[in-house]
């Protein structure tokens, strides 16, 4: 899929033309190669593929010099793919010693340390090719469109019912999320306030202009409801949504919802 | 196939599309499927032809081509109307997440705007979530606040309130006790 | 419409159905079409014959029935899907190549944990690629591997085989076919 971009890149202005013939990744590069390959099985499938590369032919100690540099560069960027690099140079050296070591006359097939990389590789392969199979494959969604004509829903829904306690789950919910997220303002105003903010918003919706006194029912409400009325004037004025006038000092005063033509 | 070159094949691929839409198709979106080989007038005259096909052969077909306000579309015929409504048989439905937290973030923050809730979820809030809670008349548009675009505030109704034996809003548990402290309480 | 009668009837009945639908539908599905006054077999039989009776006049069709992993559907025969495609140009995202190699392994190794994932992939596997293939609900858990950690296991739904278009996983194509040439050990 993505290898055959690779040999377009290019790096400090110069065009890469052909991939290093060992593991080692200029560091400039590092991000472009990181993103072209899903990983080292990746990178070492596409090496042996394309250039016939030895396994066991790479410069061991200048790799894992190398790869040292780039796990320094990467604390930044990716640790956990230079991890993953860092832990197949590793697999490869412990190959590579392990041949170097003397061995019997005749080795059985199965104990050749390098029979569980090829094992690894070669089921990576497939699976690379599988994946390319899936995604070639018509789906709904994009290449196959379901029949999907309407019909008069004649059947009497009753609305869902929803309880106190579903309604408090699910602003816990928000809650929660909202932690986890940043940046909004989780105000405090009192719940009793926001009623009488929706209240007052109503009220200046219907009737235009309303006097101050008008809004307020000193005969039934309470002084406790009253303040709280107030309150939600105040806050209602702080965020703006209604304009308080005053011709001059001692006349009546009159709120206006500011959203009112 | 190529680019179609005939009525026939004209009206196979607006039949396939009308039938695979799900919603009603514009004029518009229709000019679409032939990438500007299209006038408007030859539109409308194939999708006559196409009603009429549909609408021929009366006891065959199952679905008729209609004109809704939106566009045109297919459905189903009324007599069947009663049979496909088996497939779903009216269970108590639920509301979805993103519905109640809608609800929930009203209910407290009222009023709010379409704004406000997005920022709260930290997700686009759907037209048809504001829709489905008008509809049961649970919410309202109580102004608007006065910034560029003049979004519509939301506040919950008293029928939400009956609706939940409530008396005020004030019954309702107040958030602050699961406010942790990490919330940020700035303003 | 009375209770249907005739074979016409109980076809014309599955056919708006399923025309309407939108996803497919299960033989139980259709069966509640008709209120328990359906055998399976003759189920099975009607399906059979619309499934012909749309096949037949080859050119005239735009739909076809299939058969998919959940049950029966009516889609855009495919050469009207490249036209139909022009209505939303913003069409779903391609996956990236983690998401698709993710899903093979998962399709068809199944069922799987994150490790053997990051095993045959050799690189950590991103919860991103999890969440979109959740999401999509193509995966989804399946049970716990009984080893420390009890990591999930997880395998594709039938959802992901519907909109594949399979009726099983068996439909697949073969994995034996992706084995290249050995790569040599001797050099």
């Amino acid at each position: 899929m993505q290898t055959q971009l690779i040999l377009g890149i290019r790096v400090h202005g110069e065009t890469l033309s052909e991939l290093p013939q060992d593991l080692y990744i200029p560091p400039d590069a590092l991000e472009v190669y990181l993103e072209a390959f899903e990983g080292p099985l990746d990178l070492l499938l596409y090496l042996i593929r394309k250039h016939n590369l030895d396994i066991l032919d790479i410069p061991m100690a200048q790799l894992t010099e190398q790869y040292m540099e780039y796990v320094e560069k990467m604390k930044v960027i990716k640790l956990e793919l230079a991890a993953d690099y860092l832990l197949m140079s590793a697999m490869l050296i412990e190959i590579k010693s392990r041949m170097l070591l003397p061995k019997p006359v005749e080795v059985p097939e199965e104990d050749d340390p390098r029979a569980e990389l090829v094992r690894r590789l070669m089921e990576y392969e497939a699976i690379k090719l599988g994946a390319q199979r899936l995604d070639a494959m018509p789906q709904v969604g994009g290449e196959i469109q379901v029949a999907a004509a309407c019909y008069q829903h004649i059947a009497d829904i009753k609305p869902p019912e929803v309880s106190l306690d579903e309604l408090v789950e699910a602003w816990r919910n928000v809650l929660k999320r909202a932690k986890l997220t940043t940046n909004h303002k989780i105000g405090k105003a009192e719940l009793s306030v926001r009623e009488h903010m929706s209240q007052i918003l109503r009220r200046l919706k219907a009737d235009g202009m309303v006097e101050f006194s008008a809004l307020f029912d000193v005969l039934t409400d309470g002084l406790p409801k009253l303040v709280v009325h107030f309150l939600a004037i105040l806050e209602l004025a702080k965020e703006g949504l209604i304009r308080i006038t005053q011709q001059q000092a001692f006349s009546p005063i009159y709120l206006q919802s500011n959203a009112s033509e | 196939m190529k680019e179609p070159d005939n009525i026939t094949e004209f009206k196979q691929i607006l039949e396939a599309a009308l039938l695979t839409a799900g919603q009603p198709l514009s004029l518009d979106d229709l000019l679409k499927l032939f990438a500007g080989r299209m006038e408007r007038t030859t539109l409308r005259m194939l999708l006559d032809e196409l009603k009429q096909d549909w609408a021929q052969e009366n006891t065959a077909k199952t679905l008729e081509l209609v004109q809704v306000a939106t566009g045109y579309r297919f459905q189903a015929k009324p007599q069947f109307s009663k049979f496909i409504a088996r497939l779903s048989p009216e269970k108590q439905p639920k509301y979805s997440r993103a519905v109640m937290e809608t609800l929930a973030i009203i209910a407290y923050k009222q009023p709010v705007t379409r704004g406000d809730i997005e920022q709260i979820r930290g997700v686009a809030v759907n037209p048809n979530v504001m829709r489905q809670l008008q509809e049961r008349d649970w919410i309202d548009v109580v102004g608007q606040r006065e910034v560029p675009g003049r979004p519509s505030l939301y506040a919950t109704t008293k029928h939400f309130l009956d609706d939940l034996s409530l008396r005020s809003l004030s019954e309702l548990p107040p958030f602050e006790e699961f406010a942790q402290t990490e919330i940020p309480l700035d303003n």
